[in-house]
């Protein structure tokens, strides 16, 4: 393991290959998955947010409304693509020894421009996201896509990758932005679609209410998926007499 | 003296970087079933909070000066190079030291925290010592939340509850809870 | 012989009266004088707070609990509980609400009774406090008749509730922090102050507590050493700068009586060793006086308890009874 | 943890593979930062004249607002204890206040900078004030983080914010404003600690600034 | 002795010793059969000497010593061996067992046998009669009673503490013995110190049996250094750590042996039953045991000969009642709930408890509330909530740290515990657990 | 200001990769890369079925070439190919092998003479007077063996029996561990002849306990190739050293089907059914 090469990117939450595995159905060889899995894949089966929770603390920070999630959102997915694009261009010329270095590099160019961009055109926005934009740069969804994708695959898949795992995460954020706007403010992209007498939840546009929001979503995605799995298999365990 | 108290307290607890401020996420969920590990994690991510408050401050004194708008970029670089030195000189000299911190430092290299604290120092034009005092809460705070976002799990691990609520969703709701408890110390020192 | 239908079982064969089950309803029963009190004091909007937040608490636990859960009885707890920690003026809905954030997300989350890592009633509590923080500081005066109601108890679910600014006080620590004016400790300890529905007579509960104690079925511990660090860091405080208020005031005033009295010593929530105890204690004690006095807020027992409870699987790692015929500690 | 792709995994390394010769580091890094820089610095030179242009516009909407908006004005540096108008040294990192003017050339006050802690985070603010009398003109809070629905009322509730057009420094918040005190400034139930924040942020820059107002007008001419 | 003599921590669980703390000792007639186990002691099982057919006399050896921690197994009853079965055991185990049709015309005497002087005989020789007599504790743990006369290297035994605590609920066997053979437990006392060289015995006794405690002081010779000290009534005051710390204010070191504070603890069943060996040359063959609880008609404290299967024990006390609901072996406490009513008494069994369907722990079990009744009830200081929460996730490893093998399964816990959560029993299975993966591991 | 910052960027990184540089000639701990990928393409279970400590050690044993990928029991065909290809080595073989119980004794066919009340698992149930099972040795049915295994081999079946399903089963030993009664054996998937049974109780009086256990009749000693069976400790037990001479003709005279003759997994529809297959 060269130093830093292998920053182990966490992977965490309910990491379905560890599931796999212990079914003893071990890293299957996928044949070549065709483009348009590679772009699916982000998007739900390994949603940054939802599945992979990676990328945890713009997801928290900057969700209390729609407009900064789906600004957030799309500037990942500029930077992801430029970056994954940057990266799997030149692959096979970065030496592993400043290959995080260079990864870090890259990233934090694009993410400079996309912060210049939006200083000039979106003013409000830009404020609102304060310092998460610059974050960009550590989000670990970028660099494990990086490492674990774009530094190994050709570049048509790198992009198609950025881009599904880009949406995926800004699709993530906009359910997060969405629950905590309407419920928190009661308005949904700024306009009011909760009754005026409505009584805004303040918790949910506070630190508490990121945790709790994104928590209520895993837990009703899991129960979901409980559901079919129940219906669908006979689960094998203890047999209560 | 009175401003440096402030610094670590505010960074500390009433600002705490992971349950209010939102930094430094990843490994506050993702390493925390161990209260052995997170606390190491903790104290490792003081460590390299320190080496950045340092970088940061040398990089907007002697070099940053005529294009602040790089600050992004030279940060995370130096931050990661220095971090991956540093590492590497852990390993040769201090092997029983490496095992117990030096295998977290590249996970943590470039996490939010980090470069949040280079960010923010910058903003707020901390001199050297308010950016230590600031790494130091700022590291103390995140160890704190570490730790006992650990404990509680491992807590939560001898529960019967039904599997559902074995995932993040449960992790996710008790880091609210802390959230919410955390929010006792909003305004402390201000009034 | 006939052999009759015998039953095995694993010994001890015998076992002591306590039942949980029982350990509950009594703690439950012994809010009754305290439940009266604030209806005496705030109307019977104070009752109709308290049975919404215990309906809020029931018919969770009766939804998400295992079959009969809900007759053990610490659902009811925290429903009182929650209740005494609200205003009287709060809206019916609200107050439900609470109770059933704090069982449903506080407790049957964890996996119900015994399990919990936070007080079910505080984060319930807090819950509400986060969210609809307007309300939850708008304190209804003492002293209309018992049978008046208070604030708007009925505003439609989910809507503002219609506040009527004259008839709101301050509390004593809110008047002492953001109006620097003091209250008399005999009407704190009688309990015609504004505040919470039970954070008003301190006699009334220390008695109710005593008897439980007396029982057997509550540790004092908890609540003596709350009790003993707020008054020596305040007193401590006090004699540094005269401006902060003194032992009795702090002691007197607040959800403390309660907090300490009710809430501390809830067994889910509190360390299992007494070391553990004496230190849950004194670390509520020093938060509360901590957050009282330098804080933003004007009262800090809720928040200083749910600290706690999060530094509780430490405190009780790190306190394991030293065992016989060893010298030192187990270790964790 | 991390998922391993194999394909692709490469022919194994025989033995101790050779390390990189550092020049190739140094040119990877070096061009890559470059490029970097180029790119970077290409965006900045693009986008700096709106960014400029869009912050000096808050800026002048601010000073506009809490002088209640004035003629003109200039910017008073604060330098060797006292102010000046031209610096003798680099301007861009002195603290500073906007003196500003009517129409006939009038003081009518100045708008000062100010940040202090309020509830949780810095709140930072301007506000315009006469320096003989001490009334204030107008108050505007920049930023904030308090909590939204509460803290952040002071930002956004008028009635709050407009009694900084009237009151007369040294402030002092209470809470239901009954006598005529003209230091007296309303605070927002709910929100008193962050309301309280904005009056001690205003007296404690009142403080530091009058003084060397005075002083600059006592001793300078009006042009 | 400026320590407070007692222990600390410990239960009160109610006694009814009434029911038979007044019933003389009955000799029980022979029932038809015994069924003796080979293995009825701590240590290994018995060898087989006898087979199908044999005729044997009341005292004639079934089973001889497999070694040192092994004692013989004597017929308890004249007649045939009509096999070498399988049979229930008290433990709920099978066990080889050898079964004798009891010839019910003999008269039961034993063989006529030299009846050994002690005081002529060497310490060794002493111990061998013990062993060969087939002597175990009867306090319960049925340990060899010839192994603890010999102490364990650079140990030396400076008081022998006999143990009249008997702490259990209901039983009164022991209570018994004291009242009625006074004289017998100070011969066995003098035997003992005389074997182990010891120069003082200390016989604990429970307050609640004032009577014993008056019989066995009018009883002790002059000659010999031996007090009674009365002792608090409470649970498990007759377990040998805390008997010990009661008497002596000395805490045995966790893992250690009392040998290792210079005491011996012995039952004073025990102790009689070795002096009876020293006065009768008799083999144990026969114990007393208590018959007691509601569910059986007429409690009873008797002597049984050793095999005696407890259904003929039950029959001759009058039966089990219409709402028995549990047969116990042992005390309430600690005893084992039994299966088959076929398993035979054995050396060790202190009494037969058939408990009420009225007076059973309910099957509801509530989660631990964290109350901290079992710690405080522990008299070993650990914290059985906490080990029974790994329990019950079957972490057995972190049970180890928390001092798991400290436990000696008392059940105080299990007692006091309002969840009614059985501690004592995860404590047994997770013990055996965690041996087992050990094993595995290794 | 173009200029300028391509400078700056440049600079920083140039003197930091001579920073990395030189520390990469000074400190490198060089470890051979391979070892994390083979790591990686193990299945991290941890199970110690190899016998090594843990998956990573197997990795690092691999790749020194002290060991071969198809002897991780978890690990499927796939894996072990994708391997054995990764570091150009041969794949080797295993003999796969897989948890016998040696119990047939359901809820249908045995006796449960008192009921037991508490825990409901088994190794609760077996510290007290045995479980309340007529038999003393036989299965509880309570499952902790299921819930031991972290592979989900193991379902309980109608009769409250353990059935391991063969595809999944990693030989593991988890169960066999976790059994309180030690009914779980490891043995070779193909070897087919089984004893289902450890009651030592002979004749009629097991009988009483258990409808299919062994009665040590001597049935199956007499049919099959001789010193392959024995009986004389009151169960049959069979000579795993002479298995090359198994046979299904051992269990045609059996009175109780107490053995079997298996192919795959056990308790295919009871004993009948297997009886039927080898018919
Ligand atoms: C969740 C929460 C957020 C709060 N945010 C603020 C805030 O932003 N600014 C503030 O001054 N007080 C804030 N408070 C403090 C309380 O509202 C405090 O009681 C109030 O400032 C003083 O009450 P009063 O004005 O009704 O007397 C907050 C309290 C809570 C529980
Ligand atoms: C392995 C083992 C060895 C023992 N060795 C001795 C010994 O050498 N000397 C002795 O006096 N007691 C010895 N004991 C007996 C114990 O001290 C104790 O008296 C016996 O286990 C019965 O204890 P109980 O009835 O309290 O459960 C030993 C016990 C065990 C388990
Ligand atoms: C919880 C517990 C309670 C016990 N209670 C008694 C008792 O009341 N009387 C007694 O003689 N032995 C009791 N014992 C057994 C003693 O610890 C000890 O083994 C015995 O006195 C040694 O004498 P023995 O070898 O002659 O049986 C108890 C053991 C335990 C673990
Ligand atoms: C002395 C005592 C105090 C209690 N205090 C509380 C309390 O403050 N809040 C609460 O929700 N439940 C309380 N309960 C009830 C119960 O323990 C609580 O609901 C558990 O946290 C649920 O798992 C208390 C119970 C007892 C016996
Ligand atoms: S059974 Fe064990 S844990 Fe429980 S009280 Fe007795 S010694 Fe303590
Ligand atoms: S007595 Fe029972 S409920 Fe109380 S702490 Fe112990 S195990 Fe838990
Ligand atoms: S095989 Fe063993 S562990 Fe499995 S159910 Fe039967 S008794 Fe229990
Ligand atoms: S636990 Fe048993 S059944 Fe499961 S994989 Fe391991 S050996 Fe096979
Ligand atoms: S630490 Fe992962 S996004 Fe912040």
């Amino acid at each position: 393991m060269t130093a830093m090469g292998a920053a182990p990117v966490p992977v965490i939450g309910d990491a379905p290959q560890v599931v796999s595995v212990q079914r003893g159905v071990a890293l299957p060889r996928r044949p070549e998955p065709p483009l348009f899995g590679d772009f699916m894949r982000g998007i739900w089966k390994e949603n940054p947010v939802l599945v992979q929770m990676l990328g945890m603390c713009p997801t928290m920070a900057i969700t209390n409304n729609v407009i900064n999630s789906l600004a957030m959102g799309l500037a990942t997915m500029f930077v992801l693509l430029g970056s994954e694009f940057i990266v799997s261009l030149f692959r096979h010329r970065i030496p592993t020894e400043v290959r995080i270095a260079s990864y870090i590099l890259v990233t934090a160019t694009f993410v400079t421009m996309v912060d210049l961009s939006l200083e000039a055109l979106t003013p409000g926005v830009h404020r609102a996201l304060g310092a998460f934009i610059a974050l960009i740069v550590v989000n670990c969804l970028v660099l494990g896509r990086q490492e674990s994708f774009a530094a190994k695959q050709p570049v048509h898949r790198a992009v198609m990758d950025a881009l599904g795992t880009g949406l995926g995460f800004t699709l993530g954020l906009s359910i997060m932005g969405a629950i905590r706007e309407v419920l928190g403010n009661g308005t949904f992209l700024g306009v009011q679609v909760m009754p005026a007498a409505w009584e805004p939840w303040v918790i949910m546009v506070l630190p508490p209410g990121g945790f709790l929001t994104l928590g209520i979503v895993l837990l009703t995605l899991s129960a979901f998926r409980e559901m079919r799995a129940q219906r669908a298999a006979v689960r094998p365990g203890r047999r209560i007499a | 003296m009175g401003d440096l108290a402030w610094i670590v307290i505010s960074s500390m607890l009433v600002s705490n970087f992971t349950l209010v401020m939102f930094l430094g996420l990843c490994p506050f969920l993702g390493v925390t079933q161990q209260v052995q590990t997170a606390f190491r994690l903790g104290i490792a991510n003081t460590f390299v909070l320190v080496i950045t408050a340092m970088s940061a401050w040398f990089l907007n004194r002697y070099v940053l000066g005529p294009a602040p708008f790089l600050r992004t970029i030279a940060f995370i670089v130096v931050i990661a190079s220095a971090v991956q030195v540093v590492e590497m000189m852990i390993r040769k000299h201090y092997p029983a030291l490496f095992r117990q911190l030096g295998i977290y430092l590249p996970l943590i290299s470039t996490n939010c925290a980090i470069l949040g604290l280079a960010i923010f120092q910058s903003n707020r034009g901390y001199n050297l010592i308010q950016g230590l005092a600031f790494a130091l809460g700022a590291g103390t705070g995140l160890t704190l939340a570490l730790s006992l976002m650990a404990s509680i799990r491992m807590r939560t691990e001898l529960s019967t509850v039904p599997s559902l609520m074995r995932g993040m969703g449960v992790v996710l709701v008790i880091a609210s809870f802390l959230s919410m408890a955390f929010m006792g110390f909003a305004g402390l020192g201000a009034s | 012989m006939t052999t009759p239908a015998l039953v095995v079982s694993a010994s001890p064969h015998l076992r002591a009266k306590d039942t949980t089950p029982r350990i509950m309803w009594t703690v439950a029963a012994s809010l009754a004088p305290i439940v009266l009190a604030g209806t005496w004091f705030f109307g019977v909007s104070a009752l109709l707070v308290i049975a919404a937040a215990a309906a809020g608490a029931m018919i969770t636990e009766r939804l998400l609990g295992k079959s009969g859960s809900i007759w053990d009885g610490s659902a009811a707890i925290t429903g009182v509980l929650l209740g005494l920690t609200l205003p009287a003026g709060l809206p019916l809905w609200m107050a439900m609400l609470g109770g059933a954030f704090g069982i449903g997300f506080g407790k049957m989350l964890f996996g119900g009774l015994g399990q919990n890592v936070f007080n079910p009633a505080l984060i319930g509590r807090a819950f509400l406090q986060a969210s609809f923080p307007v309300p939850m500081t708008t304190w209804p005066t003492v002293g209309d008749a018992w049978w008046s109601l208070r604030g708007d108890n009925f505003a439609f679910p989910f809507t503002h509730p219609v506040t009527l600014d004259g008839l709101t006080a301050a509390t004593p620590l809110g008047l002492l922090k953001f109006e620097g004016q003091g209250t008399s400790i005999t009407s704190l300890l009688i309990g015609n102050t504004t505040g919470s529905i039970g954070e008003t007579s301190v006699v009334l509960i220390l008695l109710c507590g005593a008897w439980l104690v007396w029982r057997g079925l509550m540790n004092w511990r908890i609540p003596v050493a709350i009790f003993a660090t707020v008054a020596a860091v305040s007193a401590a405080l006090h004699a540094v700068r005269p401006s902060a208020p003194g032992a009795l005031f702090m002691l007197c005033s607040g959800g403390l009586a309660l907090g300490s009295v009710y809430m501390a010593t809830d067994p889910v929530t509190a360390p299992v060793t007494r070391n553990g105890r004496w230190i849950f204690g004194a670390g509520i004690g020093v938060l509360v006086v901590m957050i009282r006095v330098w804080g933003g807020l004007p009262e800090g027992v809720m928040y200083a308890i749910l600290l706690m409870n999060a530094f509780t699987p430490f405190i009780n790692k790190g306190t394991q009874p030293r065992v016989f015929g060893t010298g030192r500690r187990a270790p964790t | 943890m991390t998922h391993v792709h194999v394909h692709g995994g490469g022919p194994p390394p025989a033995a101790q593979e050779a390390a990189t010769p550092s020049w190739r580091l140094l040119a990877t890094l070096g061009t890559a930062g470059a490029v970097a820089g180029l790119l970077v610095g290409a965006v900045y030179q693009l986008t700096i004249t709106r960014v400029e242009a869009h912050r000096a516009e808050v800026m002048r909407g601010a000073i506009a607002e809490v002088l209640q908006e004035p003629a003109r004005w200039d910017t008073l540096y604060m330098e060797g204890g006292k102010l000046v108008l031209r610096p003798v040294g680099n301007p861009g990192k002195l603290p500073r206040v906007f003196q500003g003017y009517d129409a006939s050339d009038r003081r009518i006050g100045v708008a000062v900078l100010a940040a202090e802690p309020g509830f949780t985070e810095m709140v930072s603010l301007i506000f315009g004030f006469d320096p003989e009398s001490g009334r204030l003109l107008g108050m505007k809070v920049l930023e904030q983080k308090d909590t939204p629905g509460l803290g952040d009322k002071i930002q956004k509730d008028s009635s709050f914010v407009n009694q900084f057009a009237r009151a007369v420094a040294p402030l002092k918040g209470v809470k239901r404003r009954t006598g005529s005190d003209p230091g007296d400034v309303d605070v927002i139930s709910g929100a008193t600690i962050s309301s309280r924040a904005v009056v001690r942020i205003i007296n404690n820059a009142v403080a530091r600034w009058r003084p060397l107002l005075v002083a600059y007008h006592g001793g300078g001419t009006t042009p | 002795m400026l320590e407070k003599l007692g222990f600390r921590h410990g239960v009160h669980p109610p006694e009814r010793k009434e029911l038979t703390s007044g019933l003389p000792i009955r000799r029980m007639p022979f029932p038809g059969e015994v069924v003796l186990p080979l293995r009825q002691h701590a240590g290994k099982p018995a060898v087989l000497v006898v087979k199908k057919g044999d005729h044997v006399e009341r005292g004639d050896p079934v089973g001889t010593a497999d070694g040192w921690m092994s004692v013989p197994i004597h017929s308890s009853a004249a007649g045939t061996v009509t096999g070498v079965e399988w049979w229930p055991h008290i433990d709920g185990t099978m066990a080889l067992s050898v079964r004798i049709a009891v010839d019910r015309y003999a008269l039961q005497l034993p063989r006529p046998r030299l009846v050994p002087h002690w005081e002529g005989l060497a310490t060794t020789e002493v111990v061998k009669a013990v062993q060969e007599a087939g002597v175990v504790g009867l306090g319960g743990a049925a340990f060899p009673t010839h192994v603890k006369l010999v102490p364990p290297a650079n140990t030396r035994i400076e008081t022998l503490l006999v143990n009249g605590a008997e702490c259990e609920p209901y039983l009164t066997s022991d209570h018994r013995v004291m009242v009625e053979y006074p004289a017998r437990v100070l011969y066995g006392v003098r035997v003992m110190m005389g074997a182990l060289g010891v120069s003082r015995t200390v016989i604990g006794i429970e307050r609640n049996k004032p009577d014993a405690i008056e019989a066995l002081r009018a009883a002790i010779p002059t000659d010999l250094d031996v007090s009674v000290l009365p002792l608090t009534v409470k649970y498990p005051q007759g377990a040998e750590k805390m008997l010990i710390k009661s008497v002596t204010g000395v805490e045995v070191p966790s893992g250690k042996l009392p040998a290792s504070v210079g005491v011996l603890v012995q039952n004073v069943g025990s102790v009689a039953a070795i002096a009876e060996v020293f006065e009768t040359g008799l083999p144990l063959i026969e114990r007393i045991v208590t018959v007691s609880g509601r569910g059986v008609h007429t409690p009873a404290n008797l002597i049984v000969p050793v095999g005696t299967k407890l259904r003929d024990v039950i029959e001759y006390c009058g039966g089990i009642t219409e709402d028995a609901g549990q047969v116990i072996v042992g005390g309430p406490m600690m005893g084992l709930a039994q299966a088959n009513l076929d398993a035979p008494v054995t050396k060790g069994t202190t009494g037969i408890v058939v408990l009420a369907q009225s007076e059973m722990r309910g099957p509801e079990v509530y989660p631990c509330i964290h109350c901290g009744r079992c710690l405080d009830a522990c008299p070993v200081f650990l914290n059985p909530s906490a080990l029974g929460e790994y329990a019950m996730r079957e972490r057995y490893e972190d049970m180890e740290p928390l001092h798991l093998a400290d436990c000696m399964l008392c059940g105080s816990c299990s007692f006091v515990c309002p969840s009614n959560i059985p501690l004592s029993q995860l404590f047994s299975f997770s013990k055996a657990g965690l041996r087992k993966r050990k094993a595995a591991v290794a | 200001m173009v200029l300028l910052s391509m400078a700056i960027i440049g600079g920083v990184g140039v003197v930091f990769a001579s920073f990395i540089a030189a520390a990469y000639m000074k400190l490198r701990v060089w470890e051979d890369p391979r070892i994390d990928t083979v790591a990686g393409m193990l299945p991290n279970a941890n199970c110690g079925a190899c016998g090594l400590p843990g998956c990573r050690a197997f990795a690092e044993q691999t790749v020194e070439g002290k060991i071969k990928p198809a002897q991780c029991s978890v690990i499927n065909a796939e894996g072990v190919a994708a391997i054995a290809e990764y570091l150009d080595i041969d794949a080797g073989q295993a003999v796969k092998r897989v948890a016998r119980l040696l119990c047939a004794g359901g809820f249908d066919v045995t006796s449960r003479p008192v009921e037991y009340r508490g825990l409901r698992t088994c190794a609760a149930a077996s510290s007290v007077a045995g479980g309340g099972k007529g038999c003393a040795w036989g299965c509880l049915g309570l499952g902790d063996c299921a819930t031991a295994c972290e592979f989900g081999a193991i379902t309980m079946d109608d009769a409250g029996l353990p059935v391991v399903e063969p595809a999944l089963c990693t030989a593991c030993g988890d169960c066999v561990t976790a059994c309180p009664k030690d009914l779980f054996v490891i043995r070779p998937l193909e070897q087919h002849l089984l004893v289902q049974c450890r009651n030592l109780l002979t004749g009629d009086a097991v009988l009483e306990q258990c409808e299919v256990a062994c009665t040590a009749c001597g049935k199956c000693v007499q049919d099959a190739a001789p010193g392959l069976i024995s009986v004389a400790t009151g169960v049959a037990v069979i000579d795993e050293s002479l298995l090359s001479q198994e046979d299904p003709a051992a269990i045609a005279r059996c009175p109780t089907n107490a053995i079997v003759w298996l192919q795959g997994a056990q308790f295919v529809r009871h004993a009948d059914a297997s009886r039927r297959a080898v018919a």
